[in-house]
C-alpha cells in the first residue's frame, strides 16, 4: 500500500531544501599567526612543535623545531624565549613553558642520537662561512640542506662562539652545545678552528660565496680612570679564558665588581660566584628596570645573592675599591645625569660588561665592505655587503645580539645566499594576521597553570637536571591554545546547527555552503579563533 | 587542547556529535532560525540516543517551531522515525507508541517524546504528568526556550521573571513578567518520583550526552529538560546561542542537575559564579533592567533566584571536599 | 410481552434485579430486555428498573409505563415514586414489606412479603432482590424457579449465590404456600 | 454462542475478540462499562497481548490510541459526550494521519446544562471529522459493528466511530450472539498498517501540509470516503456470510416497501419506530423506516434510491443545530433535492427525553407537520420561559 500522500514522508527529503540561500555572512577556516611564532627571532613555528608534543610526537615535534633552528636543546637554555612573553595564555593563566618543552625535546633527541640527513653536494657550489658560531654554523646547516659545500674558518679553537665564549656553563653544558654542533658538522661541512681570516677577498676566491659570521668580540672600553695596581678584565674576555685556558685566569679575589647591565654582565657576575667570589656587586648605571639583561637572569642572580647597585657609574678604579658616581635617572626624557653625590665600594677586581663590538681587524683589505656608523658591519636587504658575493650575518650586523636572533640571521643568510647563488630574489614569507587574544574563546580552557622547574640548586658550573618528563611534555604543551591554528577541536562540526560542517574520516573539516545560513556560532565557539565570518559573495 | 571541546583530535568519539559518521538524526535543509538552540540540542540528543540504542529509536514530537522548521510536506529533515500528532499530546502518544511496541516485542526501540516549554509545560502537562504517573516507557525531552517561540514570543509557564515577550511588554512600572510565576517542570517531574530526572545544556554537550545515554536505557518514565536559547526570542546575536547557554549555567540561573525517584542525586558545579547580569545583559528580553531606567531590585532578585540554585543544587562545591 | 418495572433505592440491587430477571428469561429460551432508569442516583435515591420479556424479538426502547407487574424493594418509595401506576388488568403487584399494603387498583394481584427478613435470615445482608425474584417466581409463575436460580448464579459466585438462592427458594415456596 | 448481556459488555467481549494491542480510555458515562469491561478481560488474561492504559483524560486516550496505531498495532478506545469534545484536536487529527482506529461513542448530550442521557449532539459534534461513523440500532448490532468497524477502518485505512446510544443500548440486558474467536479471526487477519514507526524504514507522520498541497489532501481524503461506501457495503454482505446474520452496511429499510411515508431514524430509536411502524400498517396506514447505519460517509445514493417513490419523509433525530433546525433532516433534504417530496424534521429524544411508541404514532400520522417538531415538547414551560427579543439594535 501506497504511504498516504503528504502527511507521510521519506526521511532526509529536506536536503533538497539547499538553506545556504539564507546567508549572507559565511565563516571560513583561516590560519592566524600566533604570537609566539610572530616573535621568534629564528623563526620557529612554536604552535605546530607545541601541537606535535601534546601527541607525545616528540620526533615529529624535533624534526619541526629543526626546520628552522638546529639547536633545540641549546636554545632550550639560552633563549630568551620571547615567545612566552607574548604568549596569549599569559593573559589568562601563564604563558606556555615553551622554552623548557624546546629544550626538553632537544635532548630526548641528543639522548637518542637523532641526526640530520645528509645531503649530497648537488649545487657544486661551496661556500665559505667565516665564524663558527650560532649564526655561522646554522648558515652552514641550511646551506648544507639545500646541497651546497660548505667550509667554516674559526678563528677560535672550537666552534660555537658565543654559545662556548658568551654562555656560561652552568646555563649551557658543553656536551649539549658539542652534539648539536656534531650533528650539523656530520651533515659534511668542513671546518678549519684556530685560523684567523685576515683577507677575505683573498679566501673568498675559491668560494662561490662567503658568509661573514664573526661576531662582536671587541669589549667596549668604558671611559673611566682606571688606576694602576688595580685589577679589572673585560667580561668577554674572562668568559673566553674561562673556557679555553683556565688555568690562565687571573685571581680575582674575595670581593668583585661587574660594572654594566646587560646579560654578559649577570653572567660575569654568577660565573665569578661560581669561581670562589664571596661578594659580587653589579654596578649599573640607570634603574633596575632599565637593565637590558633578561627578567629571569637577573632574578636567578639575585636569588643567588648577587646585588645590584643601581644608579651608579664608576668613576675610578683603584686598589681594593672602585669610586662610585650616583645618577640621576631622567626615565621619561631618557636623560641620565651625574648628582653631587658619590660613594666607593671596596672591590678587589672589576669586571667590564658595558659591551661588545665588532673587531674590524680582518674587513681592512676589503674596501667594499663599509661599517656602519654604529660600528656594524652594512648590508644590503639580501644580507649582502658591498662586496659582490660576500654576506655577513649575526653579532656582525646588528644589536640585539643574542644566540637566537644569530640564528635566525644563520638562517637567512643561507636563504640569501642560495637565491643569490641561483640569480633569484629571495622568497619573501608573506605572515598571516596576528592572532590576538581577543580572538579565542578561553570558556573551553579550564584554569590550568603553568608548571615551573626550578632552576635553583647548589652555585655550581653543574646544570641541575630540570628537562620535563615526557608525560610533563605532553601536559605542558597541551596548555597550548594553538592559537590561530585549528587543532581539531570538532566544535564548528558539532555546534552547527545545520550541519554544515562535513567532517572526513581523517578529521579534516569542510564548510557546506549548500547549507550554511550563516549563523556565526562556529566562529564564535572556535576555541582558537581560526575561523572567521566574511561578507558573502 | 582541551576536553571541553566537542571533539577532541587525540581522542576518537568523545562525544557523538564529533563522529564524523554520526546519525544526524535531524539532517541539513530544515528551517530553523540561524542559531538556533533547539534545532542543535534536538540533532545532539538523538544522535546521542541513536549511538546508545544501535539507531533503534523513534521519536514524538509536539508542534512547536521544532516541528514547523523539521518537517513541511515535501521536506522532511529528519533520519528516525518521527511523528507528530498534536502541541499538547506528545507525551500520551509517545505512550501508546510505547504501548505498540512492548505489545510487539521491540522494547529495544526506545520512545523519546519532545516539545518546547509551551507544548509541555503548559497545553500538554495534562499528558505529561499522566505518563509520568502511568510511569511509561518514554522519555521525555523538554526544549526549553522560556516562551512561545513559534506563534511569536509570547510568555509561557517557563517565561522567566522580568523577561520581555509579547505579552509581558515592559511599560511604565511593569518590568515584564511576573516574579512569583511560571512553573519549575524539572521539579514538577521530580515530584512525580520518576525514575530519572535531569536538566541540561546546549553548551554542554558531554553533559547532555551523558544524561541521554543514560536516561534511554532507565525503564519507565524520564524526564530531560534542555535549555535551548532562542536568539529571535531573546534578541542576541545568531551567533552567541552557545555563550548565552553557557552564561546562563554559569550564573547559577539554570543548574544542572540529576535526580532519581524524586531526589537530587549530583549537580554539576561552576566553581566561580558569575553575576547574573553577565547573562542577562546581552540579551534585548531583559534590555529594560539595562540603562537609563535600570532596575536594581529585578536584578537583586534575578541575582538571588540564582544565589537560591546555587545552594539548593549545591553548585559551588564545599572546598574541603 | 411481559412487562416488569422494579422499584426501590440505590444499593438495593435493583437494576440487578432486573437484569437477572433478563437472564432468567433468556434461559428459558425467550426474549428479554432490562434496562435501568438511567440516571446519576446515588446511594439511598429512589430508583427504578425495567424488564420485558416476550417470546419474540423486542424492539421496544420506551420505558415501562404499563406493566404487567411491579415489583417494590423498599416499601417507602411507594407514593413518592407512585410505584403502582399504570399497572395493567390481571397486572401483579409484589411489596418488600411485612405489613399490609393498602393498593386501590381493581383485578390486581397483590402481595406482600418480608423479603429483607428472609434476606436477613438467609443471607446475612438486607439485600432483598434476590428474595423477591423467587418470590417473583412463585406469584406470576411466569418464571421457572430454576431459571431464577440460574440467573442469580450469573451475578453472585460460591457462599453468597449459595445463600441468595436459599433465600430465593424459601420465598418462592413461601409465596405458593401463601396462595 | 447467545449471552444475555448488557450493551456495554457485549461491546467488550467483541472488542477484544478483535484482539487489540492498545486499549486505552478516560471514565465517562455512559460509556464507561465498557473500559470497565475491556479492562477485566486484559487482567484476566480473557485479551493477551494487550496494553491497557489508564490515561488522565480523553485527550490522553485517543492520543495514546494514535500512537499506538502509528506503531503499527490495532488500536481501540471509548468516550461520550464531553469526552469527545475534551479530545476534538486528537479525533481530527487520527483522521488526518489515516490511522484506522476504532472509537465506541456512547451518546450522550452535550452541555451546558450538563446531562448525561442519551442523544446524538455529540457524534453530531465529529460529524466532519474525517471518521467513518456508524450507529447501532441493537446491542447485537452495537457489537458486531465493532467488528466490520476493524474490517473497514484497515481497509480504508480511516478511523471509524461505532455510536452506541447511551444508557439505552449500553446499560440495557439483551440477547447478543457473541461469535467465536476463529470466526473473528478468519474474518479480521490482523492489522498491516499503511505506514508506521520503523526504525528499519524510517518516516515521518504528520508533516505540515502548506496551501499547494493541502487541498489535495483534503481532496483525496473525500474521495477516500465516498470510495469507502462500497467497501462497507460488500464488508457488510461477507460479514452476514460469515456470521449469519445482517449487521452494518449502510442503511436497513423496515415495513411497506412503497409507503407513502419513511420514517429515517439512526440508532436504537428505530426499534421503537418499527413498533409504530408495525402497528400503523396493521392499522392501514402505508409507512415504512430505514435506518441510516452508516452516517459518514453519507450514503446520498443509496438514501435516493430509497427514497425516491416516498411522498413525505419524517426524520427523527437526536440532535438540534441551534439556529438552523435538524441536521440529519437537512442532509436528507439536499439528497432528495428535485424531488416532490417533504421533508419533516422531528427533534426528539433531547438530553434522554422518552421517546414512546404512542408519541410517535401520534406523529407520524398527522397529516400536516410544522417544518420542525420538538417531541414530546412541554409548551406549558416554553409557554412561560420564551419571552421574544424585540427587533431593535439596542
Amino acid at each position: 500500500m501506497n504511504k498516504p500522500f503528504a502527511t507521510v514522508l521519506d526521511s532526509a527529503t529536506s536536503l533538497k531544501n539547499k538553506t545556504g540561500s539564507w546567508r549572507t555572512m559565511r565563516p571560513e577556516y583561516v590560519t592566524m599567526l600566533p604570537p609566539c611564532n610572530a616573535t621568534c627571532p629564528a623563526g620557529e613555528n612554536i604552535q605546530q612543535w607545541l601541537s606535535l608534543a601534546q601527541e607525545g610526537k616528540f620526533r615529529e615535534a624535533w624534526e619541526v623545531m629543526v626546520k628552522d633552528n638546529p639547536f633545540p636543546a641549546t636554545m632550550g637554555r639560552v633563549c630568551y624565549h620571547t615567545c612566552e612573553r607574548v604568549c596569549n595564555r599569559d593573559q589568562f593563566d601563564g604563558a606556555v613553558n615553551i622554552n623548557l618543552i624546546e629544550r626538553s625535546i632537544g635532548d630526548i633527541a641528543i639522548a637518542n642520537g637523532w641526526q640530520f640527513e645528509s645531503v649530497p653536494e648537488t649545487k657544486n657550489k661551496k661556500i665559505l662561512i667565516i665564524g663558527g658560531g650560532p649564526s655561522g654554523l646554522t648558515a652552514a646547516y641550511f646551506l648544507r640542506k639545500l646541497g651546497y659545500g660548505v667550509a667554516i674558518y674559526e678563528s677560535h679553537i672550537k666552534l660555537g662562539g658565543m654559545m662556548r665564549y658568551g654562555v656560561p656553563r652552568y646555563r649551557l653544558p658543553g656536551d649539549v652545545m658539542d652534539s648539536e654542533i656534531r650533528r650539523i658538522i656530520d651533515m659534511g661541512v668542513s671546518v678549519v678552528c684556530n685560523r684567523m681570516v685576515s683577507d677575505i677577498k683573498t679566501e673568498a676566491r675559491d668560494f662561490d660565496a662567503v658568509y661573514i659570521a664573526i661576531g662582536a668580540y671587541q669589549a667596549i672600553k668604558a671611559s673611566l680612570n682606571v688606576q694602576e695596581g688595580s685589577n679589572t678584565i673585560d667580561a668577554v674576555e674572562l668568559l673566553r679564558k674561562l673556557e679555553d685556558y683556565p688555568s690562565s685566569l687571573p685571581t680575582l679575589g674575595k670581593k668583585v665588581i661587574v660594572y654594566g647591565g646587560g646579560n654578559t654582565a649577570i653572567d660575569a657576575a654568577r660565573t665569578v660566584l661560581r669561581l670562589g667570589a664571596e661578594s659580587v656587586k653589579i654596578v649599573y648605571r640607570r634603574t633596575i628596570n632599565n637593565l637590558s639583561a633578561h627578567d629571569t637572569e637577573i632574578h636567578e642572580a639575585l636569588e643567588e645573592g648577587i646585588e645590584i647597585l643601581c644608579l651608579r657609574t664608576i668613576n675610578t678604579v683603584e686598589k681594593g675599591k672602585v669610586l662610585l658616581d650616583i645618577m640621576n635617572y631622567d626615565e621619561e626624557n631618557d636623560i641620565l645625569s651625574k648628582t653631587e653625590q658619590t660613594d666607593s665600594l671596596p672591590a678587589d677586581s672589576v669586571i667590564f660588561a658595558v659591551g661588545q663590538s665588532l673587531d674590524k681587524e680582518i674587513l681592512k683589505g676589503t674596501k667594499e665592505i663599509s661599517i656602519s656608523e654604529h660600528g656594524v658591519i652594512e648590508i644590503d636587504r639580501n644580507m649582502m655587503t658591498g662586496a659582490e658575493g660576500i654576506f655577513a650575518g649575526g653579532d656582525a650586523i646588528m644589536g640585539k645580539r643574542t644566540v637566537t636572533h644569530a640564528i635566525g640571521a644563520g638562517k637567512k643568510a643561507a636563504k640569501c645566499i642560495d637565491a643569490y647563488l641561483q640569480g633569484l630574489e629571495p622568497s619573501v614569507n608573506i605572515k598571516n594576521p596576528a592572532a590576538t587574544f581577543k580572538r579565542l574563546n578561553t570558556a573551553y580552557f579550564p584554569q590550568n597553570p603553568r608548571v615551573n622547574v626550578s632552576r635553583l640548586g647548589d652555585i655550581s658550573f653543574e646544570e641541575k637536571n630540570i628537562s620535563y618528563f615526557d608525560q610533563e611534555i605532553v601536559d605542558e604543551a597541551s596548555r597550548c591554545f594553538s592559537c590561530g591554528n585549528c587543532f581539531h577541536c570538532d566544535n564548528c562540526y558539532g555546534y552547527c546547527p545545520d550541519n554544515a560542517i562535513i567532517k572526513y574520516p581523517d578529521g579534516s573539516l569542510e564548510i557546506n555552503l549548500d547549507y550554511c545560513k550563516g549563523c556565526g556560532m562556529c566562529v564564535a565557539e572556535c576555541p582558537c579563533g581560526s575561523m572567521k565570518m566574511t561578507l558573502d559573495e | 587542547m582541551s576536553h571541553l571541546t566537542i571533539g577532541n583530535r587525540l581522542e576518537k568519539n568523545v562525544t557523538a556529535q564529533s563522529m564524523y559518521d554520526r546519525s544526524n538524526s535531524l539532517t541539513s535543509g530544515h528551517r530553523a532560525c540561524q542559531g538556533c538552540g533547539e534545532a542543535l540540542a534536538a540533532r545532539c540528543i538523538l544522535d546521542a540516543a541513536y549511538i546508545a540504542t544501535d539507531g533503534k529509536v523513534a521519536v514524538i514530537n509536539a508542534t512547536g517551531c521544532l516541528e514547523v522548521f523539521s518537517c513541511v510536506y515535501p521536506e522532511n529533515s529528519w533520519q528516525i522515525p518521527w511523528l507528530h500528532s498534536l502541541f499538547g499530546n506528545a507525551p500520551a502518544v509517545a505512550t501508546g507508541v510505547a504501548a505498540a511496541f512492548k505489545r510487539q516485542g521491540k522494547e529495544n526501540v526506545r520512545v523519546i517524546a519532545q516539545g518546547g516549554d509551551g507544548a509541555l509545560a503548559d497545553i500538554g502537562m495534562g499528558c505529561l504528568s499522566g505518563m509520568f504517573d502511568r510511569n511509561d516507557d518514554v522519555l521525555c525531552v523538554c526544549y526549553d526556550n522560556q516562551a512561545y517561540m513559534n506563534t511569536g514570543v509570547q510568555r509561557s509557564g517557563a517565561t522567566p521573571a522580568f523577561s520581555r515577550t509579547a505579552t509581558t511588554l515592559p511599560t511604565g512600572d511593569y518590568l515584564g513578567n511576573d516574579v512569583q510565576t511560571g512553573k519549575n517542570l524539572p521539579k514538577i517531574a521530580m515530584a512525580h518520583g520518576i525514575p530519572y530526572v535531569a536538566t541540561a545544556s546546549v553548551s554542554n554537550i558531554h553533559d547532555l550526552e551523558k544524561k541521554v545515554a543514560k536516561a534511554i536505557h532507565l525503564k519507565g518514565a524520564r524526564y530531560l529538560h534542555v535549555h535551548v536559547p532562542c536568539p529571535l526570542g531573546w534578541g542576541y546575536p545568531t551567533s552567541e546561542t552557545i555563550k548565552v547557554a553557557r552564561l546562563a549555567v554559569q550564573c547559577g540561573l539554570f543548574p544542572l542537575f540529576e535526580a532519581e525517584r524524586g531526589k537530587v542525586i549530583k549537580s554539576t558545579p561552576i566553581n566561580a559564579p558569575l553575576k547574573v547580569e553577565e547573562y542577562l545583559k546581552g540579551q534585548r528580553r531583559f534590555a529594560h533592567l539595562f540603562g537609563k531606567n535600570a532596575s536594581s531590585d529585578a536584578l537583586i532578585t534575578l541575582q538571588n533566584i540564582a544565589d537560591d540554585n546555587i545552594r539548593e543544587y549545591a553548585l559551588v562545591g564545599d572546598p574541603n571536599e | 410481552m411481559f412487562q416488569v418495572r422494579i422499584h426501590g433505592r440505590g444499593g438495593q440491587g435493583v437494576v440487578t434485579a432486573a437484569e437477572m430477571l433478563s437472564v432468567a428469561a433468556f434461559l428459558e429460551g425467550k426474549y428479554a430486555q432490562a434496562f435501568p432508569s438511567f440516571g446519576s442516583e446515588r446511594m439511598g435515591a429512589p430508583v427504578m428498573a425495567f424488564c420485558r420479556i416476550s417470546d419474540k424479538e423486542i424492539r421496544l426502547r420506551e420505558p415501562i409505563m404499563e406493566p404487567n407487574a411491579v415489583i417494590v424493594q423498599d416499601s417507602t418509595v411507594i407514593d413518592s415514586a407512585d410505584a403502582f401506576r399504570g399497572v395493567v388488568e390481571k397486572g401483579f403487584i409484589l411489596v418488600n414489606s411485612t405489613n399490609d399494603i393498602i393498593c386501590n387498583l381493581k383485578n390486581v394481584t397483590l402481595k406482600c412479603i418480608g423479603a429483607t427478613e428472609i434476606a436477613l435470615e438467609h443471607i446475612g445482608r438486607p439485600i432483598p432482590n434476590a428474595v423477591l425474584l423467587g418470590s417473583f417466581a412463585g406469584l406470576t409463575g411466569i418464571l421457572k424457579l430454576e431459571s431464577v436460580i440460574e440467573a442469580i448464579k450469573t451475578k453472585f459466585s460460591g457462599a453468597i449465590a449459595e445463600k441468595n438462592i436459599h433465600a430465593a427458594r424459601v420465598a418462592y415456596d413461601k409465596t405458593l404456600g401463601e396462595a | 454462542m447467545l449471552y444475555q448481556l448488557e450493551g456495554s459488555h457485549a461491546i467488550a467481549r467483541t472488542v477484544a475478540l478483535c484482539r487489540p494491542g492498545v486499549v486505552c480510555a478516560y471514565p465517562i458515562s455512559p460509556q464507561t462499562h465498557i473500559l470497565e469491561g475491556l479492562e477485566e478481560l486484559i487482567r484476566g488474561k480473557k485479551l493477551e497481548n494487550c496494553e491497557y492504559l489508564n490515561v488522565e483524560s480523553e485527550m490522553g486516550a485517543l492520543s495514546v490510541a494514535i500512537g499506538g496505531e502509528a506503531a503499527g498495532v490495532r488500536s481501540y478506545t471509548a468516550t461520550s459526550s464531553q469526552g469527545l469534545l475534551y479530545m476534538i484536536e486528537a479525533v481530527y487529527n487520527a483522521s488526518g494521519l489515516e490511522l484506522p482506529i476504532v472509537m465506541t461513542l456512547g451518546n450522550r448530550a452535550l452541555g451546558a446544562p450538563i446531562n448525561i442521557w442519551n442523544d446524538h449532539s455529540d457524534a453530531m459534534s465529529a460529524r466532519d471529522a474525517g471518521w467513518i461513523m456508524f450507529f447501532a440500532e441493537t446491542n447485537q448490532e452495537a457489537a458486531d459493528l465493532h467488528i466490520l468497524a476493524f474490517k473497514v477502518a484497515e481497509k480504508v485505512h480511516c478511523p471509524v466511530i461505532v455510536n452506541v446510544d447511551g444508557f439505552i443500548l449500553t446499560h440495557a440486558y439483551d440477547r447478543v450472539d457473541i461469535p467465536s474467536q476463529d470466526k473473528v479471526d478468519d474474518f479480521l487477519p490482523p492489522y498491516a498498517p499503511k505506514a508506521s514507526l520503523d526504525v528499519n524504514h524510517p518516516v515521518a507522520i504528520g508533516t505540515m501540509v502548506p496551501p499547494e498541497y493541502f487541498m489535495e489532501v483534503r481532496h483525496l481524503a473525500h474521495r477516500k470516503q465516498e470510495d469507502s461506501l462500497a467497501v462497507i457495503e460488500c464488508t457488510a454482505h461477507a460479514f452476514e456470510k460469515k456470521f449469519g446474520r445482517n449487521s452494518g452496511g449502510l442503511l436497513r429499510r423496515y415495513g411497506s416497501p412503497n409507503a407513502d411515508t419513511v420514517i429515517v431514524a439512526m440508532g436504537s430509536v428505530a426499534g421503537t419506530i418499527k413498533d409504530a411502524v408495525d402497528e400503523l400498517n396493521q392499522e392501514g396506514g402505508q409507512f415504512e423506516e430505514l435506518s441510516i447505519i452508516c452516517y459518514r460517509p453519507f450514503p446520498a445514493e443509496a438514501l435516493r434510491n430509497s427514497l425516491k417513490n416516498a411522498k413525505r419523509i419524517i426524520v427523527v433525530e437526536k440532535s438540534l443545530a441551534v439556529g438552523i433546525g435538524g441536521i440529519l433532516s437537512r442532509e436528507v433534504e439536499l439528497t432528495m433535492k428535485g424531488c416532490d417530496v417533504d421533508v419533516i424534521t422531528v427533534v426528539a429524544g433531547l438530553g434522554g427525553r422518552n421517546i414512546t411508541k404512542s408519541m410517535l404514532k401520534e406523529c407520524f400520522n398527522k397529516k400536516s407537520h410544522e417544518k420542525i417538531t420538538f417531541l414530546g415538547l412541554r409548551n406549558d414551560i416554553i409557554g412561560k420561559q420564551y419571552v421574544p427579543i424585540n427587533g431593535d439594535c439596542c
